[in-house]
């Protein structure tokens, strides 16, 4: 009998160029919400098992590959590695490998294109590489984080990946048509 | 109108989800009598100045706030997470 | 002074040199039988009403700003009785027959205008609950009518039927309702009050209620003590400082509700049209504006404005309903104040004051409400005893579960209705 | 008429456009108004209520006057403004509000008829007969009123949102706007400097000042320059700041395109912006009033400012014999500049005693325009001295009565200006809007020099604010004369003198207003309408209120003000909602099965922002009855296929995952064996039904819990507030899974036998016994299997992680339909539940308690638990409340319908015998009949009862009878077996 066929978000569009800007949907890996019980120290044993330091609020650290994103009040999600199980001492773990829909958006003008989706301040001197947000893209309720000088990973609910590509599509268009 | 998320920093109001007065933290006990769950659920001081009242940062972090805010002025004075209160 | 087609040409004839004040402008007296804190549209009501059905005169309507300057000159103007739930189908029943006999009894035009009104419905589950309302209307003896989509698209062929993003399956057609000048309601019951002889005082605000042992005595105002038998509080957006003034607290919140009105275009729209999905309403206005709203900005307020966010929301919805009025521009926004209780229905009663009574917990629906209210409530003045179409409207009735008339299902969160 | 030398437009680029089907040519840097003038176009449009012929009033987005349509078909754009719309090669424009042609308008009788449609006339009559109202009066009142037409087609242009953040937002880039924006620029905080000008300067570009010895416009050209080459700063020309809100944010509407003909491709119309700044400066500048006398609004009566921006700007000359009345000094220059450029100037008329000539021309002091004449177009007025009355031919008369600060935005957060006697108009409150200064003439500061100092200081003082180093910069040198104004409102006389020139208020309607006891300023306004046009009073309302005060015997201040709410000016409704057309307006959520569904021709309906199939129709299939009911046969008899994905599922993890659980729900969970489910109810705190829903133990302290689709927000939040806000201290961690696994019911007598061989190890009834739950695995993969049933049929909900969710339905349908089964919809999800008596929102619609459902065995008396308190009260708890009943027909109409009502038998079907109403219905092609679930007063004890089902609005009407809401199985032996 057939096995089972994974199928991505965006069912593995190809990277999408309008203007001076690239929409692209990434994959990143194994995707783990990690949100530490009352007065547990995880710092430690998540770098310990990781190898890379967990994450302060609005913060991302890792990079390509293995990243931790914080994602909320108190949970951070841990994005390429499956996590160590040992880690279930210390935080609730909870596969959200398929429940997202990731994107890297990159470009010279990629705060413009953001600019009219995002009512954040992404200029790079206030929101820079490293830097996350919890916040909305358009109106979807969203995680933000600059991975780049001139490039964002963009996440929103799987279920919605057809209207992030029509936001985003729509977005770059209008700042490719400015000239 | 923007709210200063204790986590997020200053926000749009729109990532933000309204629920009313801050009396909402104070839940009665199950025998606390009528008298008592009227004032919680039901009547307010209403007062035309500064209220407290209880905010969700919905398409942010997640934490639920205590918001002193003018409600004549819409002046927001101080914003703390709700479960800094109890604890 | 009689007002009639044949007054305007004489006076036209004549330099308009005839007309005379709409109302008086007295001093206050010392004391009346009733007074009445609040100049709006639901006060100046409840004083034609005493004057003309309970032959009380003996009143005087106190107005800390100018009268209707409340929430009666800042709403969208909106009359209709398609409510579902017992206690609100009979009062907004009766409310619409006393708006179609208005004019004649007031000798005053306010413009009632009986368009209809379209709820437009979005899915199945949705006509079901239209369908259960509607049928509660006609239940009433009121008019309520289901269109299917072909219905709604003869009414309204504007409509984006194709894109939009709820698409319109039918919708909720309510004939007999309509729209009115709103300022004109409050002006029509002020001069018809004045006319009867009661006073209405304007720039006169109440600065405190006088309780001796559980009874009213009257009030302190701005121009002086006022002595009264009874005292009625109605006094939309600033109902719970009223009542603080007698030590009671209301289970009322205050919010901000915004209205929208674009610039006049020839007409467009002869209907009233909500968009439930998208939580707004539109109409257009005899001089061509196109007169919307939506939902409150949902944070307490009492500035009497509101914010960006819900202006967006209100435009988008227009804009995925009817992007036909995409080039409308949008010339004015305002504010209102909203006194939202409970379960969203309002509230005449008395309190536990003896001769003190109180008329709060409008929401956002007190337009339409305006003939109704003043009646019932010049009824509960005048007798004693609760018009028989506002028995359910007790202030207790959240302590006790009793009679909750929860229109919108959200429970006891005051900003949800 | 153009004027030689003079002007800032290209003469090298002529532009060719259309007026009323008209050709003219007019050059590039023209606005459509200033083009118009130039080929002598005065007159151009009718006025709102007596269709009096109007001309061009002002030179900026005041305007009252002269607007227009603007280019054909969708992108018809009504109600613009002639003199901000920038002229382009091929601009159609077309005049309004006249019929058949703007030089002959029959609603012009209107005007004739004046003396009987004054202020408020229309309160006073056409009451009778009162059908007459609809059918007759309202309707010519609707066509005769209105300004444009929209196109009647849905609009096709493409306008978007966007948001900005800055330290300093500087609105309008006049001198004092300019210089405020290049202060704050040297300490390299973000500035924004908005104007909405397409060239900014301001006035600077309208006048002949100096500014440190070079012409205003060229200082102003290089100040822009400089600004442009700044990192820190950018400029927003063509962008009004249209509202000041809470937190420093603000509205601003850029005309993007519609300068040009044609949008690129993806292009926009307008931007929308959100504009956050930290602080902001308030240089809007001032607007010149005008001074009511009669018939001030002949076509050729101008404001005196505009008159010079025409010639100095645009090298235009609105008239080749001008006259000028003014009260101030400020007006004579507009005299000069005519002259200077070799306009002749007939007379200037200046109603001060002490007025000085200030060049070569005809001075007439202590003197009043008394009347203009000339209905399509000025071409003498009438003056009065102290010698009597004299006729001046003119064809322009250029009018100044002062000028207004342009305090706005000031206003928007409900502060009110306050009135300064000496340049007789309001200024800004300090303070007024959060975070704000105000600098030059919009502070009441006319001059040029002051209009700089005060943009220096405003930019110093929000630098000081931020914390910001700043550098003291050196204010240039420019004109300091006075400007000495003597209040003149209105011209004392007999005739309409107009205050609002588009809404036809006059002199005389406000005096009329003021006698009828409308004496409050708003009473007035609304009386009138005065303001309320589409300048929403930018022109008139100082005038208006002076009137009125004259009229009441007050003065100005004590009057009062009116409130200027936002937008500053008009803003399309496509702007402030863009993006939203279409399917933009909320997000589209769709299943891993969505492609696979809709590829099967099933029929999409929404369920909140979800979609879901209703039917999956067969090829000979004509009615969704016809699949539905099959549907319904495949589970109860086979074996059905449904994606579940929708509902809510959520993760709870922790050591007081149960106590939470014991505490949201109305039943026990902590008693609840790890691998089993259960079902609970869940509870407002008002003690009403809020949601239900299954709830999986899967290991000590992991608990996966399940919503309704509709809900699934609410709770989530729910249990948010519960944990944080209500009780902190217990250590549990909740997170939405919802999208993490697609989720399909298998229901059916064949449900087991489908899985068996899809799943690595087969199942049993003893492992996997009802109400059991557990990991397993599904052809390699994890995932879940819950034996739980929503069609009372042996049934399981087997979920995997989403990436498998597509493959893994189209499997599930493949071997359903090689039993005999296949994919089902919400038509027969409905009716299987309905039939089981299973509720859905449809009953637990909000208003419900638990006893109202049959629950109130649900309701735990060992604990506490959200909304155990509320739901003892009395009137949730007596007698006669409506409850949950089965309906069954039982007359000779067979058809039940949702939304009817119940009424006692044998009583009239009205409100006084309703005893309850109908809330789902459905064909059960099991029992041969309808099923209906409704609430009936008392129904828990009223089975067998026969009552009459009445669907007013349908025209149903039969007998029903109550039953127990379970019409199949009722032992449950299905599900278990």
């Amino acid at each position: 009998m057939a096995e089972l066929m994974a199928k991505t978000p965006l069912d593995d569009m190809p990277p999408r160029g309008i203007g001076s800007c690239t929409l692209e949907e990434i994959d990143l890996g194994a995707l783990t919400s990690i949100s530490p019980y009352a007065g547990a120290q995880i710092d430690a044993p998540f770098k310990a098992a990781h190898g890379m330091a967990w994450p302060a609020p609005n913060r991302a650290t890792g990079k390509a590959g293995a990243r931790a994103i914080w994602f909320g009040r108190d949970v951070s999600l841990l994005a390429g590695p499956k996590p160590d199980p040992k880690l279930a001492e210390y935080a609730a773990l909870t596969d959200q490998s398929d429940a997202w829909t990731a994107v890297a958006l990159s470009g010279d003008r990629v705060e413009d294109v953001l600019a009219r989706l995002v009512p954040l301040d992404l200029s790079v001197a206030q929101f820079k590489r490293g830097h996350t947000a919890r916040s909305q893209i358009q109106h979807m309720n969203a995680s933000v984080t600059r991975i780049g000088t001139d490039r964002f990973l963009l996440m929103v609910f799987r279920s919605m990946a057809g209207t992030l590509l029509h936001d985003l599509e729509r977005a770059m268009a209008s700042v490719a048509s400015r000239g | 109108m923007r709210l200063h998320c204790p986590i997020c920093g200053e926000r749009d109001r729109r990532e933000f989800y309204y629920q009313g007065a801050a009396v909402m933290l104070e839940r009665p006990g199950p025998d606390a009598g009528a008298a008592a769950w009227d004032d919680y659920l039901h009547l307010r001081d209403n007062t035309a100045g500064d209220l407290d009242e209880l905010w969700s940062h919905d398409a942010g972090c997640g934490a639920w706030l205590r918001v002193t805010r003018n409600v004549s002025t819409h002046e927001i004075k101080t914003v703390v997470l709700a479960r800094e209160i109890k604890r | 002074m009689r007002f009639s087609g044949l007054k305007v040409l004489t006076e036209g004839l004549t330099g308009n040199k005839g007309w005379g004040p709409h109302w008086r402008s007295p001093e206050p007296k010392s004391e009346y039988d009733i007074v009445l804190i609040g100049g709006g549209g639901h006060g100046l009501a409840t004083a034609h009403y005493l004057a003309k059905v309970h032959g009380l005169t003996n009143v005087a309507v106190l107005e800390k700003g100018y009268l209707g300057g409340g929430n009666v000159g800042r709403n969208t103007t909106i009359v209709r009785a398609n409510y579902m739930l017992p206690g609100n189908s009979e009062f907004y029943s009766h409310s619409l027959k006393l708006w179609e006999g208005l004019e004649e009894d007031l000798n005053y035009n306010v413009m009632h205008s009986q368009r209809g009104i379209i709820n437009l419905v979005h899915s199945d589950g949705q006509r079901d609950a239209f369908v259960r309302r509607a049928n509660s209307m006609c239940g009433q003896g009121d008019d309520g009518a289901i269109l299917d989509r072909a219905g709604v698209e003869k009414l309204l062929p504007f409509l984006d039927f194709d894109q939009t993003r709820f698409p319109i399956y039918g919708g909720l057609y309510h004939r007999r309702g309509g729209t009115a000048r709103h300022d004109a309601v409050a002006w029509g019951f002020a001069r018809s009050a004045s006319d009867r002889g009661v006073d209405l005082i304007q720039q006169c605000e109440v600065t405190g209620i006088d309780v001796v042992n559980g009874v009213v005595k009257g009030v302190q105002t701005t121009k002086g003590p006022i002595r009264a038998k009874k005292v009625g509080m109605i006094a939309a957006g600033r109902s719970s400082q009223v009542a603080a003034m007698a030590g009671l607290r209301l289970p009322i919140e205050s919010h901000v509700l915004q209205a929208f009105v674009t610039e006049g275009l020839k007409p467009c729209l002869d209907h009233v049209v909500t968009f439930g999905m998208g939580h707004f309403y539109i109409s257009q206005s005899d001089k061509g504006g196109l007169v919307f709203g939506g939902d409150l900005d949902m944070y307490a307020s009492y500035a009497a404005r509101g914010n960006l966010p819900l202006v967006e929301h209100v435009a988008e919805a227009a804009m995925t309903l009817m992007p036909v009025i995409g080039k409308a521009k949008m010339l004015r926004s305002w504010g209102g104040v909203m006194d939202m209780s409970p379960d969203g229905s309002f509230i005449i009663d008395k309190t536990e004051i003896e001769g003190l009574f109180v008329n709060t917990g409008w929401c956002y629906g007190g337009f339409k409400a305006t003939p109704a209210s003043g009646h019932t409530f010049a009824h509960l003045l005048a007798t004693g005893n609760p018009h028989p179409t506002t028995v359910r409207h007790r202030l207790d009735r959240f302590r006790t579960g009793r009679g909750l008339m929860d229109e919108e299902a959200t429970g006891s969160q005051h900003n949800l209705h | 008429m153009r004027v030689d030398g003079k002007g800032l437009i290209d003469r090298s680029q002529p532009v060719t456009f259309r007026f009323d089907g008209t050709a003219y040519r007019g050059f590039a840097g023209d606005t459509l108004a200033s083009a118009l003038l130039a080929n002598d176009v005065r007159h151009v449009a009718r006025s709102f209520k007596y269709h009096r012929p109007r001309g061009i009033l002002t030179a900026g987005s005041e305007e009252p006057n002269a607007l227009m349509t603007i280019g054909r078909g969708a992108s018809a754009d009504p109600n613009v403004r002639a003199t901000v719309q920038e002229l382009f090669e091929g601009l159609e424009a077309r005049s309004q509000n006249s019929w058949p042609s703007l030089g002959f308008d029959l609603l012009s009788v209107n005007d004739l008829a004046a003396p009987f449609l004054g202020a408020g006339f229309y309160y006073k009559t056409f009451m009778w007969p009162r059908v007459f109202w609809e059918k007759v009066y309202e309707p010519f009142i609707r066509r005769a009123a209105g300004l444009g037409a929209l196109s009647g087609e849905q609009d096709a242009d493409h306008y978007e949102k966007a948001y900005a953040f800055c330290d300093v937002l500087v609105i309008g880039a006049g001198p004092a706007g300019l210089m405020a924006a290049w202060t704050a620029a040297q300490s390299g905080v973000r500035v924004i400097l908005a104007d909405e000008d397409s060239r900014m300067g301001g006035r600077l570009n309208a006048e002949t000042l100096a500014i440190d010895g070079a012409s205003g416009a060229d200082w102003a050209a290089r100040m822009v320059s400089e600004l442009a080459a700044m990192d820190n700063v950018r400029l927003m020309p063509r962008t009004t700041v249209t509202g000041a809100h809470d937190g420093g944010t603000f509205g601003a509407l850029e005309r993007v395109s519609h300068h040009s003909n044609g949008v690129p491709k993806g292009g926009v119309k307008e931007t929308f912006w959100r504009i956050v700044a930290k602080r902001s400066v308030l240089a809007a500048g001032a607007i010149e009033r005008h001074v009511a006398f009669r018939n001030n609004d002949r076509p050729g009566v101008m404001a005196a400012s505009a008159v010079r921006a025409y010639l100095n700007r645009f090298g235009v000359s609105p008239g080749k014999a001008v006259t000028v009345f003014a009260n101030n000094d400020d007006a004579h220059r507009t005299a000069m500049d005519l002259q200077d450029a070799g306009v002749h100037v007939a007379a200037v008329i200046d109603s001060r005693r002490d007025a000085q000539a200030m060049g070569d021309y005809r001075l007439m002091s202590s003197a009043m325009v008394s009347d203009g004449h000339g209905r399509r177009g000025l071409e003498a007025i009438s003056v009065r001295t102290a010698s009597g009355v004299e006729k001046i031919a003119t064809d322009c008369l250029a009018v100044s009565g002062g000028w207004n600060p342009t305090v706005h935005m000031t206003c928007h957060m409900n502060g009110r200006p306050t009135w300064q006697d000496d340049i007789a108009s309001f200024v800004p409150t300090p303070g007024a809007i959060p975070g704000m200064d105000t600098a030059g003439a919009c502070n009441g500061s006319f001059a040029t020099a002051a209009c700089l100092a005060e943009g220096a200081a405003a930019a110093m003082r929000s630098l000081e604010a931020l914390g910001a180093t700043s550098t003291e910069v050196a204010v240039p040198e420019a004109d300091d004369s006075a400007y000495k104004i003597e209040p003149l409102w209105a011209v004392p006389g007999n005739g309409r003198a107009w205050l609002d020139f588009q809404n036809d208020v006059s002199v005389k309607d406000v005096k009329q207003a003021a006698q009828e006891n409308f004496a409050s300023v708003e009473h007035m306004k609304r009386y009138t309408t005065q303001g309320m046009a589409t300048d929403q009073g930018k022109n008139s309302n100082v005038a208006a209120l002076a009137v009125l005060a004259d009229a009441t015997g007050r003065g100005i201040p004590e009057t009062g003000t009116t409130t200027f709410r936002p937008p500053y000016s008009p803003v399309a409704l496509a702007a402030l909602g863009a993006g939203a057309q279409g399917k933009g307006f909320a997000p589209e959520r769709k299943t891993t099965s969505h492609a696979a569904t809709v590829a099967a021709g099933a029929p999409m309906i929404e369920a909140g922002l979800w979609y879901r199939p209703s039917y999956y129709p067969l090829p000979d299939e004509t009615t969704w009855r016809q699949s539905c009911d099959r549907e319904v046969g495949w589970v109860r008899n086979t074996v059905g296929i449904c994606d579940v994905s929708t509902l809510g599922k959520i993760d709870i993890q922790g050591p007081d995952a149960a106590q939470l659980l014991d505490f949201v729900y109305t039943n026990m969970f902590s008693t609840l064996k790890e691998n089993r489910v259960r079902y609970g109810l869940m509870l407002r705190e008002d003690g009403f039904v809020m949601d239900d829903g299954t709830t999986a133990r899967l290991g000590p302290n992991h608990y996966v819990m399940t919503t309704t689709t509709a809900a699934a927000g609410q709770v989530m939040r729910h249990l948010e507030f519960v944990t944080q806000a209500l009780r902190p201290d217990w250590d549990v961690r909740i997170m939405s899974v919802t999208e993490q696994w697609a989720q399909f019911a298998v229901a059916g007598p064949k449900a087991r036998t489908l899985l068996n061989g899809l799943l690595d190890h087969s199942i049993d009834d003893d492992q996997w016994p009802f109400m059991s739950c557990g990991t397993v695995g599904v052809q390699g993969v994890e995932g879940r299997l819950f034996r739980i049933s929503f069609s009372g049929e042996h049934a399981y909900e087997i979920a995997v992680p989403s990436r498998f969710g597509d493959s893994l339905f189209r499997l599930l349908v493949a071997r359903a339909e090689a039993l005999g089964g296949g994919a089902y919809g919400m038509e027969a999800l409905n009716v299987l539940r309905i039939e089981k008596g299973f509720i859905t929102h449809a009953e637990i619609d909000g208003r419900v308690t638990a006893q109202d459902i049959g629950m109130e065995r649900m309701l735990s008396k060992k604990k506490d638990f959200i909304g155990a308190t509320m739901a003892r009260r009395p009137g949730l708890t007596e007698d006669g409340r409506a409850q949950l009943v089965g309906l069954k027909p039982a007359g000779a109409v067979k058809q039940l319908t949702a939304g009817a009502h119940i009424y006692s038998d044998g009583e009239e079907p009205m409100h006084e015998h309703d005893q309850g109403y109908v809330t789902s219905v459905g064909f059960s092609p099991t029992l041969g009949h309808y099923v209906g679930l409704g609430f009936v007063r008392d129904g828990l004890i009223r089975h067998g009862d026969v009552l009459n089902m009445v669907d007013h609005v349908r025209g149903i009407q039969t007998r029903v009878e109550l039953c127990d809401p379970v019409f199949f199985d009722p032992e449950g032996g299905r599900t278990r077996g």
